[in-house]
């Protein structure tokens, strides 16, 4: 229980006299809130035409650095909804030791950007970028392989 | 934590080590692998029974049984079905005042006998304490309805029959509340696969998904071989496939991950 | 012969012709200031894509709109289906021939009068009409077969008959101090009176105008659309064009009953203070245009409000009608008529 | 005698105010609401069954889903459930972050609670009013935890990253303006006659029959039981914060939304006590990077969630997957009162009753 003298009934309804529920006296302060407000500086955005900066901790789109990965499955091992999938080899082909990605791709369309992914990586070559426009026509254009999460996905923007 | 529980039941010291020695984890960075030194385990000899344990017990004897607390220091009871109602209706009656049925779930062991628990998390508004009360309960049995106790249970008996089966003895509408009227199983049971019973059903519709379909939905941008191998299946349907195709998978497995 | 075919005939034509041509615009315009209103008051922008801030957002609406499949249910009753929306469309428009939009201007030698036909029961015919406007509501619900739609019907009906008797006994408040049934001869009373209706009758103007947002189905009193319980009631199944004209019934309704208003208790194009000679460079403003600026204002008060309030529930809608509207405008036509008989 | 036949109206899965998608088959005389059935679970997306087989790291995004709304709750709930299970402290610094980011998610649940009720009472600029407000929240979450809604906004033992730079003055300067926002959204409403006819006496539920149905957060508040389990079972360091937990007795919808106005600005006090108290240091989880609670290890912990009593389950199967995880929703519980609440009233009293309610499917549904 509260320690807060509240039990104490508390008149919940404003008492008005009959002078003011004959003038409309709270409904008129209202309509000169809102007309107030009609004058106000407008908070929206324009969207397709002007775009917020979202903060660099946003996690958006899923992005892999293809030099850098290890092949070393954790994020597929993390990944709650199973949306990463890769296959790593040995060998020396990119110019360095060691296992590298053969075959990675991460279906958005599941993805459930939580972060977990990004939080194991020991060499942070996986990483949410701060693009958020992930929209696609179909559903296999949701899936970024390899040479798209390692460059980007085209983004079709606005024009107009 | 401001309530850590400061009267560690028997259980307790069995978490920590269990909780640590693991350190070959599917590693992540290891800078914090270590977990803060555990609590030094209180062997008591003999734990107290909890107040609330201690005055059911001392108006039911043998009826119900003591199983210790929980970690948010909850004293845990367990009652017979055949008594139940009489426990209860004391419970929120009693000296204890548990006017408030906070929630009933039930807890599917398997192997055990009885298969399963039932289980109700009781608080009494005012007194501010809780109690857990579990009922052991066979397949195809049921407890009786709390629900001329607490019309609370109405809903909370309704979703415990429909995601686990238990049978509500009483209640005034045992329907599925979640699932459709017509639905198979009982999902939260330990032998339901995760992603449902129909898995061949959907793996059909996958595939025809995946045949002549799919390109009929992506119109003349039809998707060329390579880039099907590339997105994989897990793609094109709703379902998941764990490996990466090596040519038509036709069978799936439920999701293997977690084990 | 020629005359009277020019003045009965030929001016009145193009009086209508234009009447509707700028009111298929205005209609649309009206709802786009509505949104931009509305936006204004919600910290919002609205329409800003077609043209400069929006401002051809009606043409593509009513471009979509006319483009739309029109839909009739299968079960509806299609007769009535159809008819429905028309009649309510139908007896809008036919009220605005009888509102004075000015003085009337001369034009090769012929007066235009601002009016298209000043009735001498004028106002009687316009409340008359506009109630026609009910069936057309209570037939497009029934006639869909849907039971949303029933009842915003049933609602509407009650709604609008019951608020016509206050709205009625305002504006008979009102004839009393005019002494006539003709807006025109209404208009020319405040002239003659050299006042305003609105000084001497600030309880019938306060009455209509609240009857006047009932009449025309209006938040706070939308109960017959009601958006959020009964998902826009009598028109749930209307699409397209037919929907469309439900729309435009309302938004003309909408400007009646502001021109209404403003011709009673506003002085209608008068300019303020009508007889005061030092403010005769008022009357530089063509009569139009004050006329016009009236409405507005009332056409902007709808808005405000709607941007404002909560919406009342049906039952409590008829008991502020019938427990305080009527009684109060019977008291308030009591008093007028002592009054009116002592200084007499 | 005409026969009378009674009206069955199905509001909803696709209706503007059963705030996603249930159903009521309303069985209606006239307008007058004679029966309510609730049929849902037309998002039961099986979370329960899910979190079995996931580990207790991957779980906590799963409870973001539930009630997103108010999603750090949701995450305070199961991550301190875990903590418990495993004995895990949380830093100071961690606890207070903590505190101040539920805090504002009480904040953000119960404007747009306010937004979507006004709405749909009529009055729609609340709407857009309130969700201004809840932009900038969302903002903070945006900065602090990364995502906007989904937050997954902690980790057994702790956050998962530090708080950003300036986060901590941007909140306390919002927490300095926003009460004379909530005094605006009053003046349009706390008085207006057509708001109190439409709430004051509307979804009456006494005390004693709101402890009976296990009703919970600001229901019962609402009903005069002066209950909040922040103040009744301290957690997560409720006890050193100093606020009040508003009570109105008049059991209707009047009071419920009285009670949430109240708590926004409590909220906002806790908030800025919160971030005053928050010590530098480690903020970041000391629980191990494997969790593996031993089996039949249990804890059943409640949270006062923005809609009520939140509470996790849970029991340990030996494994790093917990054996089981049951989510007591308060949405759900709180929703058994609809049928109740709205005998005898007409339609547009279902609608405030539901908004009063103020239930959230994917935490009714799970």
């Amino acid at each position: 229980m509260s320690t807060t003298d509240s039990s104490a009934p508390i008149s919940s309804a404003p008492k008005k006299t009959f002078l003011e529920r004959f003038l409309l006296v709270e409904l008129l302060k209202g309509m000169w809130l809102t007309l107030k407000y009609t004058f106000r500086p407008k908070v929206t955005v324009q969207y397709p035409l002007e775009r917020e900066s979202v903060h660099p901790n946003y996690r958006g789109i899923l992005r892999v650095d293809e030099s850098t990965c290890i092949g070393c499955y954790l994020c597929e091992k993390i990944c709650p909804d199973k949306c990463i999938h890769l296959e790593a080899e040995r060998g020396y082909t990119k110019g360095k030791g060691g296992k590298y990605a053969t075959y990675f791709y991460i279906d958005h369309a599941r993805c459930l950007f939580c972060g977990l992914c990004e939080e194991v990586c020991p060499v942070d070559s996986i990483y949410h970028s701060n693009e958020y426009e992930a929209a696609v026509y179909n559903r296999a254009d949701a899936v970024h392989d390899l040479r798209i999460l390692d460059s980007g996905h085209d983004i079709i923007h606005y024009e107009r | 934590m401001a309530d850590e529980p400061s009267n560690d039941s028997a259980e307790e010291p069995a978490a920590k080590p269990a909780a640590e020695e693991k350190p070959e984890a599917v590693a992540e960075k290891p800078a914090a692998a270590d977990a803060t030194p555990a609590p030094a385990p209180e062997p008591e000899p003999e734990p107290e029974p909890h107040p609330v344990t201690a005055a059911l017990t001392g108006q039911f004897g043998d009826k119900v049984s003591d199983e210790g607390e929980d970690q948010c220091g909850t004293p845990i009871v367990r009652a017979g079905a055949d008594d139940l109602t009489e426990v209860m209706t004391w419970l929120r009656d009693g000296d204890l005042k548990l006017n408030y049925l906070s929630s009933v779930t039930a807890v599917d062991y398997t192997t055990r006998d009885p298969r399963f628990d039932v289980v109700y998390h009781l608080y009494s508004v005012g007194e501010n304490h809780r109690l857990t009360v579990k009922c052991g309960c066979e397949d195809g049995e049921g407890v009786p309805s709390m629900v001329d106790i607490w019309p609370a249970a109405d809903w909370l008996e309704r979703e415990t029959y429909d995601l686990y089966g238990t049978e509500f003895l009483g209640h005034p509408d045992l329907r599925r509340i979640f699932l459709p009227d017509d639905w198979e199983g009982f999902p939260l049971r330990k032998d339901y696969p995760l992603e449902g019973p129909n898995l061949e059903l959907l793996t059909r519709q996958q595939a025809a998904f995946r045949g002549g379909q799919f390109d009929r939905i992506r119109g003349e941008q039809a998707i060329n071989e390579q880039e099907r191998e590339m997105a994989g299946p897990g793609v094109v349907g709703a379902l998941w496939v764990p490996e990466p195709p090596a040519d038509e998978s036709e069978t799936e497995t439920p999701d293997q991950e977690g084990d | 012969m020629t005359d009277f075919l020019i003045i009965n005939v030929v001016i009145p034509l193009v009086q209508i012709g234009v009447l509707l041509g700028i009111l298929g615009l205005a209609t649309g315009y009206i709802v786009l200031a509505e949104r931009k209103v509305l936006a204004f008051i919600q910290s919002r922008l609205g329409p800003m894509r077609v043209g400069p801030h929006g401002l051809l957002q009606p043409i593509a609406d009513s471009l979509k709109l006319i483009l739309k499949e029109d839909l009739i249910p299968g079960s509806a009753d299609k007769l009535l289906y159809i008819a429905s929306p028309i009649v309510v469309v139908a007896a809008a428009f036919t009220t605005l021939a009888l509102i004075p939009f000015g003085e009337g201007i001369t034009l090769f030698g012929y007066h235009i009068p601002g009016v298209i036909a000043d009735v001498n029961v004028g106002i009687l015919l316009i409340l008359g009409i506009s109630g026609l406007t009910t069936y057309g509501i209570i037939l497009g619900g029934w006639s869909s077969n849907s039971k949303y739609p029933l009842l915003g019907a049933m609602r509407a009906a009650a709604q609008m008959v019951s608020y016509e008797i206050a709205l009625t006994f305002a504006v008979l408040a009102g004839l009393m101090m005019a002494g006539t049934l003709s807006m025109v001869g209404i208009v020319e009373a405040q002239l003659d009176m050299g006042v305003w209706f609105i000084f001497v009758q600030p309880v019938a103007w306060g009455i209509f105008t609240i009857a006047m947002v009932a009449e025309t189905n209006r938040a706070p009193f939308d109960m017959a659309e009601a958006e959020s319980e009964l998902v826009g009631g009598f028109f749930t199944e209307y699409s397209g064009m037919r929907w469309a004209l439900f729309f435009l019934g309302e938004y003309t309704a909408m400007l009646v009953m502001a021109a209404i208003n403003v011709t009673l208790f506003w002085g209608g194009w008068l300019r303020p203070f009508p007889n005061v000679e030092a403010l005769a460079f008022l009357d530089a403003v063509p009569s139009g245009i004050w006329f016009l600026l009236k409405v507005t204002t009332f056409l902007y008060l709808y808005i405000w409000i709607r941007g404002t309030f909560p919406r009342y529930r049906y039952d409590q809608l008829m008991a502020l009608n019938w427990k305080s509207l009527i009684p109060l405008s019977i008291l308030n036509l009591l008093v007028t008529g002592v009054v009116m008989l002592l200084l007499a | 005698m005409l026969e009378t036949k009674e009206f069955e109206l199905n509001m909803g899965p696709q209706h503007p105010s059963t705030h996603g998608v249930l159903r009521l088959v309303l069985h209606l005389d006239g307008e007058t609401v004679l029966d309510v059935d609730t049929v849902m679970g037309y998002l039961h997306r099986g979370t329960e069954k899910l979190c079995e087989t996931r580990n207790y790291y991957q779980n906590v995004p799963f409870t973001d889903r539930t009630d997103y709304l108010a999603a750090p709750y949701n995450n305070l709930g199961y991550v301190e459930t875990v903590e418990k299970l495993g004995g895990y402290q949380v830093s100071e610094r961690a606890l207070y972050a903590r505190m101040a980011i539920v805090e504002l998610s009480r904040i953000a649940s119960h404007l747009f609670w306010l937004a979507t009720h006004a709405l749909d009472i009529g009055a729609q600029t609340m709407l857009f009013w309130c969700t201004r407000e809840r932009e900038v929240i969302l903002d903070f979450f945006e900065a602090a935890l990364g995502d906007r809604l989904t937050t997954s906004a902690f980790k057994p033992g702790g956050l998962r990253r530090d708080l950003p730079e300036g986060w901590v003055e941007a909140v306390l300067e919002f927490c300095g303006t926003f009460p004379a926002r909530v005094e605006e959204y009053e003046t349009l409403l706390n008085a207006n006659r057509i708001w109190m006819e439409r709430t004051v006496g509307i979804g009456v539920i006494s005390g004693e029959d709101a402890i009976a149905l296990g009703l919970s957060g600001p229901m019962l508040r609402g009903s005069g039981v002066d209950h909040d389990l922040r103040k009744a079972l301290p957690y997560g360091g409720y006890d050193t914060v100093d606020f009040d937990v508003p009570v109105y007795p008049d059991c209707d919808s009047y009071s419920r939304y009285l009670v949430r106005m109240e708590e926004m600005r409590q909220s906002t006090r806790i908030v800025q006590q919160a971030l005053a108290k928050m010590p530098e240091g480690k903020i970041t989880g000391k629980a191990p990077k494997m969790i593996k609670i031993a089996e039949g290890v249990e804890a059943y912990h409640v949270v006062e969630s923005p809609r009520g009593e939140l509470g996790y389950y849970m029991i340990g199967g030996g494994k790093d997957i917990p054996y089981k995880c049951k989510i007591r929703a308060p949405s759900f519980c709180n929703l058994q009162a609809v049928g109740p609440m709205s005998k005898g009233l007409l339609i547009a009293d279902v609608v405030t009753v539901i908004g009063t309610i103020d239930i959230v499917l994917g935490d009714v549904d799970r």
